[in-house]
């Protein structure tokens, strides 16, 4: 149906352009080994894109390509937190620590959702996500732990990154039609929190409040960086309309 | 007279067997493979970027993947590299610190600019094809490490040059601009890639020695001609014109006769004045700087959690 | 009994003359002042970014040369204001300073996002037609070099404002996608805008001392009546739909009534909790940072010619 | 004629590229005062390359924007040295001094072009182009000679940007055919480094050779940044073919 088409635009549009992002780090990292770690959570975050953005186009008889290259910001269903850019290594991973602890929590119940197809993808990516925040984790603790610098460089990300976390959290009226199929944003919260908590008190980090940005990205509002990275990413397709490649 | 050890290594090559780490080796066999190999390292890390300048924009989430598989696999045979390399006693910071400084070589082809998508398919059809012509002997290099790194990279190569081709033909087979945009690619990097196999036999010094301790199996001009041999059923296959005129079949010979390459070109790049030399280094100098304080936190964290470890125990 | 001092100023306020920097003027005057000039000057340093984004990508080169025009006029804005601010004794970098820090305040409406083109039209007519509203009266300002800032700016403000309705109008009269581009523009700018008058009368505390010192000469909502007011044919011109539906015209007081506002959303983005917030004073923190070295350079360069020329002399 | 266009072409594009490139410093820069002249001078820049442009255009009934936005970067005429990225003010400072010391000499020898056009728009880019040249070696002897770190930082940039200098002096096939019309490229070079020479004489700086890297600009020969730069200058106009703004 349209919402649930509409639902896998939400988590698909999420992976890609947390995909995109990270895939800027390929030939960028601090070290070689995150070249490939990086990589390797771009690709699979662009797999979970495609299986998403494939069902949801499925509905209307759209390619995942019709949706990943043929859409303007407006129509993007991503949260606000995914756009924000990758900043230092701190940025990328306080914004990575975000998607893929909430992710986690998302994919684990998604896997009973009573669409068949959302639950098997729910159910492949669950395992490659439980990897993805395992990798962030250590990194926070890294940085955290690490040396002044990189926690003075920490604290600055988690101010300009965390107050877009609300975003994943937010319960639109979509969720209400969806029923048993979706899972309620505002449901993964407690989980999320108490990683964060535990993890917080494990390094003495104070989080900043998580929802102070307006947030709306599921409604197609948002922030300034969305439509630039769009613009680069669409380039080449929209250069040549019909191509195949 | 000789050593017992050189005997030792002597009786190795003559058997054509294998070096390993713990065997005694000459100073400039050691020296020889040290270069050798570090510089594949840094051409496989340095090689990253012009595909990489491409992963933001590909032209489908396809093709997307594959070229960011494709990317990071570059960064796997760095490492791979790296390692074998070690193994001879040089350590990787102190080889990927003449990287960044600019004192170590890499291979010049990564010095051309990747000015479309297009090039993706040209770096995977040629680049990666001439490479795998380089690369296939050296799996029978006499230094063991070497030739099994060098088993696992060649699979994965044919494998990228293979998707090269496929990106190629999907683009012949597609709009008028897709065609001109890949015969455009290929009239850019075909005569680069033919130089990739080194000067011309005559005017490569250090080729002798390594071939006779088999850690170079064929010439320069050996390899080339292999290449070319491959290529021109190929670009048939593609519809692609290859970019020389002179390019025809030699009854006599069996080969493909091509004309001459530029190489004041080829020595231009080599000594730095390539359209990308600069670039190449700054982003690997950027990457690395930038992610100085990184590196210092891991270490930092890593010893204070060994420190804890150890009080507990 | 007032001394010579505070007569000489309260017959000023009384004539309606101009207060000059050399006349003595009491201290809650001068502080108001300067808390309105620097969070005036401040509103057009960081209302330069919501535009700024789109230099970039204006989709026509006139449009380009326009909207770079514009942004740097805001720079210029900010200059003319921080140095009227400087005659009541703050210097320029204090206030800067306080703004990085984000101690200071500025206009609210540019923590909203710029999302599409369409943007640069909503904001030239609506944003700036708020801030002309508000404006002009402030060129009668009993500080003069407050006034006389203000006449400077109007004018060029209101040639921003008609250059954004040129915008819209130009979207309105063309492709479905270009209107649906201005309507939504419209939808997002309206009802902010109409917040930039600030509260309603009755939660405006420090109005009535402003007004009664002849710096503010309207109150809040008169301002935003005649706003409105001016708006709806302007709308009707261009044929958006302004997104309000209590908006009608009232025929027993000759205004149009409007809906209520979301006041909560105002003290919310007030409160640093707005779309944007972050944002906007990380670029501005970013740009400072990051240009301190070149200050630095320029300071000492001057300090050493001025030497140079006091051993010359 | 055709030829006349194509010369438009390169000075136009290589205008339009600066123009973009120091649009990015508006609201960015290190002080209010050169968010206002760096503005200025893009303007300018983006004046002379409405100018060139719609002429070059005027051949073939092609508009400025048409030209602007409607070409690939193979097809761009810009010289290599203009489209090396803003970096740190000191590249902007740099990649600056060549592009308008070259461009002040050029446009003074263009203003008796035997094209009439060609010598209208020199005769009035000089005049602001002049104060351009006043604006980067101002700046330029502030960083060599202000604090270690400002020339340290001049002396990166000059290491990244000086080697493409070259391609704004290559004479090509075009300008053979345009005698009297044209400036040949190469016949600037003495004048060009009469200034650079005083410039280090007086500050102690050694600038690195100017042609290391291979250029090719005029030839549609681009570095990596060209295309980049373009996909985020055109993606509004194409994504709206046939609207006017």
């Amino acid at each position: 149906t349209a919402d649930v088409a509409e639902y896998a635009l939400w988590l698909g549009d999420d992976a890609l352009v947390l995909a995109q992002q990270l895939g800027w780090w390929i030939s960028r990292a601090p070290e070689l080994e995150e070249d490939i770690a990086l990589g390797n959570i771009a690709l699979d975050l662009l797999g979970h894109a495609r299986s998403l953005l494939s069902y949801a186009g499925s509905a209307s008889g759209r390619t995942e390509d019709d949706l990943a290259y043929w859409r303007g910001e407006r129509d993007f269903r991503s949260s606000q937190l995914v756009e924000q850019p990758n900043g230092d290594y701190a940025h990328t991973i306080v914004r990575q620590l975000a998607a893929a602890v909430s992710m986690y929590e998302l994919y684990s119940r998604l896997q009973s959702s009573g669409d068949a197809t959302l639950a098997a993808i729910a159910a492949k990516a669950v395992k490659e996500v439980a990897y993805h925040r395992e990798h962030c984790v250590e990194w926070f603790r890294r940085l955290a732990l690490g040396t002044d610098e990189s926690r003075r460089r920490l604290e600055i990300a988690l101010d300009h990154v965390w107050p877009y976390v609300g975003d994943l959290f937010r319960d639109e009226p979509l969720i209400d039609r969806l029923e048993g199929i979706a899972v309620r944003p505002s449901s993964l919260r407690p989980a999320f929190d108490a990683v964060i908590d535990a993890l917080a008190a494990e390094t003495g980090i104070v989080f900043p409040a998580a929802d102070t940005a307006r947030g709306g990205g599921r409604r197609g509002w948002h922030t300034e960086y969305l439509s630039l990275l769009l613009a680069e990413m669409q380039v080449l397709a929209r250069e040549h309309p019909g191509a195949t490649w | 007279m000789p050593t017992l050890e050189e005997q030792r290594f002597d009786e190795l090559i003559a058997a054509d067997a294998r070096v390993e780490p713990r065997d005694w080796m000459p100073e400039g066999y050691r020296k020889t493979l040290v270069r050798q190999i570090s510089q594949h390292a840094h051409s496989e890390i340095i090689g990253m970027q012009p595909e990489a300048n491409w992963i933001s924009r590909a032209p489908s989430l396809k093709r997307k993947a594959i070229l960011m598989a494709k990317v990071q696999d570059e960064a796997g045979h760095g490492l791979y590299l790296y390692s074998a390399a070690q193994t001879l006693g040089t350590p990787r910071d102190e080889m990927f610190q003449a990287l960044v400084d600019g004192t170590a070589k890499y291979s010049s082809i990564f010095n051309y600019p990747t000015l479309t998508w297009a090039d993706m398919g040209a770096i995977g059809w040629l680049v990666d094809g001439a490479a795998i012509c380089n690369q296939v002997p050296l799996c029978r290099a006499s230094y063991g490490p070497y030739g099994r790194a060098m088993v696992r990279i060649c699979k994965e190569e044919s494998f990228h040059q293979r998707q090269g081709f496929e990106i190629l033909l999907e683009l012949m087979n597609g709009t008028d601009a897709q065609k001109a945009m890949a015969q455009d690619a290929v009239d850019r990097w075909y005569a680069p890639s033919l130089m990739m196999f080194g000067p011309p036999d005559g005017d490569s010094p250090n080729s002798q020695q390594s071939m006779a301790w088999n850690i170079k199996r064929f010439s320069n001009d050996d390899l080339r001609q292999r290449f070319v041999d491959m290529l021109v059923p190929q670009a048939e296959a593609l519809g692609v014109t290859l970019p020389d005129p002179d390019l025809r079949f030699n009854e006599q010979t069996g080969h493909y006769d091509y004309g001459q390459l530029d190489w004041d070109e080829f020595h231009e790049v080599l000594a730095g004045r390539g359209p990308c030399n600069g670039q190449r280094l700054a982003h690997r100098r950027k990457a690395f700087e930038d992610g100085a304080w990184v590196r210092e936190a891991a270490a930092a964290y890593a010893r204070t959690q060994a420190q804890l470890e150890k009080v507990a125990s």
